[in-house]
């Protein structure tokens, strides 16, 4: 049986993992960076492991823990944690990513690699806090928190234009953080109007919100389906993404695409659907409209792409889209589904970019207008990147066929019109990626590029080792995706 | 048994595979014989397993095998299991058993190729999710091998990587067939929006209400026309010859594309309930047989000929299952897989000796020099003319019968058939006599270098070319419901019939090209159908993410810069506020308090 | 009018006239003794209350060791002369600091009116108080029992004190700008 | 005539508070600004001591004591900074520190 010192356990280890980052000398950051992700991973498992590895949600619901941590009580401010079927797997995607974006070399490790090392930790935390966060205010500041080690990301080791990157990210997400923080403030003066108490639990607010009316609960649901719309983000409220993921150094794009995405998706299933189920019903028709228009535009961006970065931005705004198509099906099948499929883009994702920027330390760019044959000179790399695209392309038998195939099967029933045009997508998503694909690897070698292009050393062992990783994890859930759906 | 018929491919595959990339990172080179001799160890082990499979399967029933469960949400659970009955049985001897000798003829074929180990990775692949497609208990297992057969297709066709020509084939294959996998997916859902589950047994029982079910089987179709391309998304095909021969035998001939006759003939209970539906898969596999005919005798690659014949073919066994006649369909299958199969190996076989020469109007007169292969095809060429008592005279005389006499059949169905049969005569002749008779139009020095296949080449042909012969004596293989007739025509007219329909077809093809000097005739794309595509989708997709990228630049990003204006006005704003005077903050601040306590604490003071 | 009245009127007078003094003042210097008349008048005050140890501690810590350092300080940098900052600010600027303050007084003072008389929580009246021995002793044994935690860590705010106002006052060793 | 009441006192210390407020807002003399500080902290003493009286508690007078002993702490660390000021500036005005001023 766990017991509520895991939460503290699973907050406090990245903070103090930050801690020591500043002790360690700058030439073995990387490392600590990796020994300690690796550490902080197999430690989440472990103490996860019971909801994590159980063979259904009943069973896992008895290793479920709730944490509350009184702090301001007069104001009704606490930090409330939920450990669940959701936010296991989440700790787990986050403690990956970070793995993976720590195992990258690159710049960040030559220049203040200190604060690279830190910063990362720092966001796990945060990262972690935000996907347990049941208290409102817990959750904001946890969100909050988040964007300061990415603005760093971005800021110091950005590409070319990381100022107007940096501007536009905080802007757009801010702007909707803000709204979020209305809505909230909203929340707890409706606890506050009904009880006399002020509270911010999620729980106690959960009771209350159930004997208001729907008006009054419109403009709060807005405000956080907003902040969470341009966090995923949903079209049109992408429009910070592009920049910001290609003039982000790789690691912070993996974050960005890999897990920070997933803040929204945890928003909605956390807060949003519980709080206003009336509101989405309500509206359920327009919001499955703009996840699948997200789905289509994307990838018809992704399509028109000429860069390798840009085009997996842009088709991480077709796949998450996918996932909001799932959760506002309604049902907790559906959410289930988003889950899934969000593990599933997490690890594609990650695995993708990862691959990608060794992509683009052997080429030195990743221009898509002409081909690179690159393929021929570098086959286990292509070969991993080519089971990266096939993920992406959802193919049956990985990771993300199971959660795209349950979101639209459950989204059938909630709009056929919708998931039809949704399932667009998927024809969209294999024009794209093939063509991702061949004009990176395959086609005549050396007509594009310079001969020194292709006489680098193919995938490392210890990247292989990473690769593996990742390639086991998307077949095996491919094969039994049943153990990401604990929710 | 039923298990391990799908695994021995799938131990072939992961083992060729990591030994490929193994030494593809070392620098080294895989062994063809060896790899191939594993490749094709693994089939022979699959076929044998198959055999032992077909009889075990009751008289009437099947056997299914639970593996494990895939995955489960709600009130849907999707079990990983296999079930083997006639119909899958039938399939999977075709697959297991064409597949080993084409495997064992690849060996050879392959044998200087450098990429020889990845070739049969990914050959053993294609085996296993095409077992995975006909076994399948389940739907979405199907889907699995739907799409794993589609992946191995696309890999096989852009095997040889490095010419742009063929990668582009491969996608185009892809992603028209991702097209039809689309109604797939949908029709999969409404098959569990009505049935509650995605069991086969389950969804083949379901009673659809009458548009749904329509829908559903034109969703159905849908994947059908681009699995085994049929008429609006049949271009890949031709393309898709591309791929090493042996591949277009395998996958182009003989197995993937009759999935979808498969998967008509596994949901036949559902899809006889919509009678539209039947009458437009009829409707399409007719006019499939004769469009692709007709652009068939305009082909001069040897491979393309065969590939547009490939789909005719499939538009017979097509229009078999829109009358009802499933069986008489998957009959079809069959005996076109042995022949089709020999055809392209044999044509395999001609451009092999030849050195990669695939024109026909460049060949001629290697009859002597060729003689299995000559003899071989011979085989394969009676049968796909129908002239008795070749495999292919039973397949499509039951299928000529039933678009005449069945409920939904007509006179029409019939006549376009036998239009088909007769070009298909004309352009198979046409090959045939062209290959292997009248005057080498070659260099001289190449007819001399000709020369014929070495054993593990010949002996699938012989192997095949016999299977030609006697194939049609197994009679139609699974007994599923026939459809009632309307018409007593009897059979031997309409053998009679179909057997002249063909000699016509043979003989002016033999009289036309029998002259001394053949003129070479130029390819043709006679209905111009590839050029309409591209300039409709990819034109019309390249307009729509073009208008997209516009909203994109314009709306998207100006909102973003508006967001921003905004910011810096308002920012410029509170700026004359911050006067930068420590007092001033001061006063801002008690100024605040003052608000903020008249208005919190109205009431009290 | 008794006596304590009359006393009260008398200090509050000073107090609030000396408070404007202190601040209206040009002179730094005349502000500074305008200060010490107020501080004398609150010594009134609190001995008015029967505080007497805080009464006598106000004028010795205040009148006598603060209002000392501030007279140094004055005439350490040379500031005993008319100064005209206060016309440096904008008309607009000084009304509305004025109608602000006024406003914050009018409201407090409202509350004040709104709870004229409370319900003593304690129980130490003056007889109380004069049976424990006096005020100073009564006060006395609470700080060195219960609150000598917070006495002693006084001292080490003091010592901080000291120590920075060393360091901020100390001439530089060398440099030009170290003459005042 | 009324008899004199605690809560006079009250209103004296605010109307002190507000007198040092006003000061601390509209001078810019820093020597100035620290006797207003200083009217504050005395105000606020006072209205210490009155409600001591009022609740009939001592904690209010020992509340002064430590009071008393910041404001020593205050003036003396306040002053070190004026002198430390002028020795820069050769001025007392608030107005001229202004280093983080844009």
């Amino acid at each position: 049986m766990e017991t509520s010192s895991s939460l503290s356990f699973l907050l406090t280890i990245p903070l103090l993992a930050v801690v020591i980052s500043w002790v360690i000398p700058k030439a073995l950051q990387r490392i600590y960076a990796i020994f300690g992700s690796a550490l902080i991973l197999a430690l989440t498992v472990y103490e996860t492991s019971g909801i994590l590895f159980s063979s259904t949600t009943e069973a896992a619901k008895a290793y479920f823990v709730d944490q509350r941590l009184e702090w301001v009580s007069e104001l009704g401010l606490s930090a409330g944690f939920r450990l669940d079927g959701v936010s296991a797997w989440f700790l787990v995607l986050s403690a990956l990513t970070t793995l993976v974006a720590f195992y990258l070399r690159g710049i960040w490790y030559r220049k203040q690699p200190r604060l690279f090392v830190s910063m990362g930790f720092f966001l796990l935390f945060a990262l972690n806090s935000a996907f347990l966060a049941t208290d409102l205010i817990t959750f904001y500041l946890s969100y909050e928190a988040v964007f300061i080690p990415m603005i760093f990301m971005v800021g110091v080791w950005g590409e070319n234009q990381k100022a107007s990157a940096v501007f536009r990210f905080f802007l757009m997400s801010f702007a909707g953080s803000i709204l979020m923080l209305v809505a909230m403030f909203q929340l707890m003066s409706m606890h506050h109007a009904a009880t006399g108490q002020w509270s911010s639990h999620l729980p106690d607010i959960l009771k209350v919100v159930a004997n208001v009316p729907v008006e009054s609960l419109l403009w709060p649901g807005a405000g956080f389906l907003l902040a969470f719309a341009i966090k995923v983000p949903l079209v049109p409220f992408h429009g910070w993404l592009k920049e910001v993921y290609v003039n982000a150094p790789m690691p912070g794009t993996i974050w960005m695409s890999a897990i920070l995405s997933k803040l929204g998706v945890v928003g909605v299933i956390r807060f949003v659907l519980p709080l206003f189920p009336a509101v989405i019903k309500e509206y359920q028709g327009a919001l499955l409209a703009v996840s699948a228009v997200s789905v289509i535009y994307a990838a018809l961006l992704a399509i028109r792409s000429n860069e390798g970065k840009t085009l997996l931005a842009y088709s991480s705004i077709s796949h998450l889209g996918f996932v909001m198509l799932g959760l506002f099906s309604l049902s907790s099948e559906g959410s289930n589904a988003g889950v899934l499929l969000s593990v599933g883009h997490a690890v594609t994702s990650g695995m993708l970019f990862y691959l990608l920027h060794q992509v683009e330390e052997r080429s030195g760019n990743l221009d898509l207008t002409t081909s690179k044959g690159l393929a021929t000179a570098y086959p286990v790399l292509f070969s991993g990147l080519f089971i990266a695209v096939l993920a992406s392309v959802s193919l049956p038998g990985t990771l993300n066929f199971g959660g795209e195939f349950l979101v639209l099967l459950n989204a059938y029933r909630a709009s056929a019109l919708c998931t039809i045009l949704a399932a667009l997508g998927v024809i969209l998503g294999a024009v794209y990626m093939l063509r991702f694909f061949q004009r990176l690897g395959l086609g005549k070698t050396g007509t594009a590029n310079p001969v020194d292009v292709l006489v680098k050393k193919d995938l490392s062992l210890a990247d292989l080792l990473m690769v593996v990783l990742l390639v086991g994890i998307v077949i095996y859930g491919g094969i039994n995706p049943g153990i990401f759906m604990k929710g | 048994m039923i298990t391990s018929m799908i695994l021995f491919p799938l131990a072939g595959f992961v083992i060729n595979g990591a030994w490929s990339l193994w030494s593809a990172r070392n620098g080294t080179r895989v062994s063809p014989r060896v790899s191939g001799s594993i490749a094709t160890t693994a089939m022979v082990a699959a076929f044998m397993a198959a055999i032992m499979a077909r009889a075990q399967i009751p008289a009437t029933g099947s056997i299914e095998v639970d593996c494990f469960r895939w995955f489960s949400l709600g009130s849907l659970s999707v079990d990983f299991k296999l079930r083997l009955d006639a119909l899958s049985s039938i399939f999977t001897l075709v697959i297991t058993g064409v597949g080993a000798m084409i495997h064992l003829y690849s060996v050879s074929y392959m044998e200087e190729d450098e990429a020889a180990g990845k070739y049969f990775a990914y050959l053993n692949l294609f085996c296993f999710m095409m077992l995975n497609l006909v076994l399948g208990g389940t739907l979405p297992q199907v889907f699995l091998g739907w799409e794993g057969v589609g992946l191995a297709s696309y890999l096989l066709i852009g095997f040889w990587y490095r010419e742009e020509a063929n990668v582009a084939a491969g996608q185009k294959a892809f992603i028209m067939n991702r097209i039809g996998d689309l109604g797939f997916l949908i029709a999969m859902f409404i098959g569990y929006k009505y049935s509650g589950s995605l069991d086969l047994t389950t969804v083949e029982k379901v009673i659809l209400p009458a548009g749904v079910g329509t829908s559903f089987v034109l969703l159905i179709f849908l994947a059908c026309t681009g699995k085994s391309a049929q008429l609006p998304l049949f271009t890949w095909l031709p393309d898709a010859m591309a791929g090493p021969t042996p591949v277009s035998a395998l996958i182009h001939a003989a197995t993937m594309v009759t999935s979808g006759v498969y998967l008509l003939a596994r949901l036949s209970p559902v899809i006889s309930q919509s009678a539209t539906g039947m009458a437009v898969i009829a409707g399409i596999g007719a006019a499939t047989a004769l469009i692709t005919a007709i652009i068939a005798c305009f082909q001069r690659d040897i491979k393309k000929v065969l590939a547009y014949s490939t789909v005719s073919q499939l538009g017979f066994m097509f229009a078999a299952c829109g009358v009802g006649a499933f069986g008489a369909g998957v009959f079809h299958v069959m005996t076109h897989a042995f022949f089709k199969a020999l055809l392209f190996l044999a044509a395999g076989s001609v451009i092999h000796g030849l050195h990669g020469e695939q024109d026909i109007f460049k060949m001629g007169g290697l009859k002597k020099k060729l003689p299995v292969t000559f003899w071989t095809f011979t085989a394969g060429w009676a049968a796909i003319l129908g002239l008795p008592p070749f495999s292919g005279f039973f397949s499509k005389d039951e299928i000529l019968h039933q678009a005449l006499v069945s409920n939904s059949g007509s006179a029409w169905l019939f006549g376009v058939l036998l239009i088909a049969a007769v070009l298909t005569a004309f352009y198979m002749t046409r090959l045939y006599r062209l290959v292997f008779f009248g005057t080498p139009r070659m260099d001289q020095a190449k007819f001399d270098h000709a020369h014929e296949s070495p054993v593990p080449m010949a002996l699938p042909l012989v192997l095949l070319g016999v299977l030609s012969l006697a194939g049609g004596f197994a009679g139609e293989p699974v007994h599923l419901a026939h459809p009632e007739s309307a018409l007593s025509t009897p059979t031997w007219v309409i053998m009679i019939v179909s057997v002249i329909a063909a000699a016509i077809g043979a003989t002016i093809a033999f009289r036309r090209y029998s002259v001394s000097e053949v003129k070479a005739e130029p390819t043709s794309d006679v209905f111009r159908i590839d050029a309409v595509y591209s300039k409709l989708f990819g034109g019309g997709l390249g307009v729509i993410a073009s208008a997209s990228q516009w909203l994109e630049e314009r709306v998207v990003q100006g909102m973003i810069r508006m967001v921003a204006a905004v910011t810096d006005l308002s920012g410029n704003m509170i700026r004359v506020l911050q006067v930068g005077s420590a007092q001033a903050y001061l006063l801002m601040m008690i100024i605040a308090l003052v608000v903020m306590v008249f208005y919190f604490m109205k009431g009290v003071v | 009018m008794d006596f304590p009245l009359l006393a009260f009127s008398v200090f509050s007078t000073i107090a609030i006239l000396g408070s404007l003094l202190v601040i209206f003042k040009k002179n730094p210097v005349s502000s500074a003794f305008a200060l010490v008349l107020v501080f004398f008048a609150f010594a009134g005050l609190y001995a008015l209350l029967g505080a007497h140890l805080v009464a006598a501690l106000q004028i010795l810590v205040y009148a006598g060791a603060i209002m000392v350092l501030f007279v140094f300080v004055i005439m350490l940098l040379n500031q005993d002369e008319p100064v005209h900052d206060l016309e440096a600010t904008g008309v607009i600027y000084r009304v509305v600091s004025a109608l602000t303050v006024t406003a914050l007084g009018a409201i407090l003072v409202r509350a004040v009116l709104a709870s004229k008389s409370m319900t003593p929580s304690g129980a130490l009246t003056d007889e109380k108080i004069a049976s424990l021995g006096g005020n100073m002793k009564a006060i006395s044994e609470q700080l060195f029992t219960d609150r000598v935690f917070h006495f002693e860590l006084t001292s080490f705010l003091l010592l901080g004190a000291i120590v920075a106002t060393v360091t901020l006052a100390k001439r530089k060793s060398r440099g030009e700008e170290g003459e005042v | 005539m009324t008899a004199f009441e605690p809560w006079m006192l009250l209103v004296v210390s605010i109307l002190v508070f507000c007198i040092g407020l006003l000061g601390l807002i509209l001078r810019k003399n820093l020597l100035v600004m620290l006797m207003s500080i200083e009217l504050m902290l005395n105000a606020v003493n006072l209205c210490f001591v009155t409600f001591s009286k009022m609740h009939q508690l001592l904690d209010g007078h020992l509340t002064v004591l430590f009071v008393m002993t910041v404001a020593a702490a205050e003036s003396a660390v306040g002053l070190g900074l004026v002198i430390a000021m002028f020795r820069n500036l050769r001025s007392v005005d608030s107005d001229q520190i202004q280093l983080l001023r844009d």
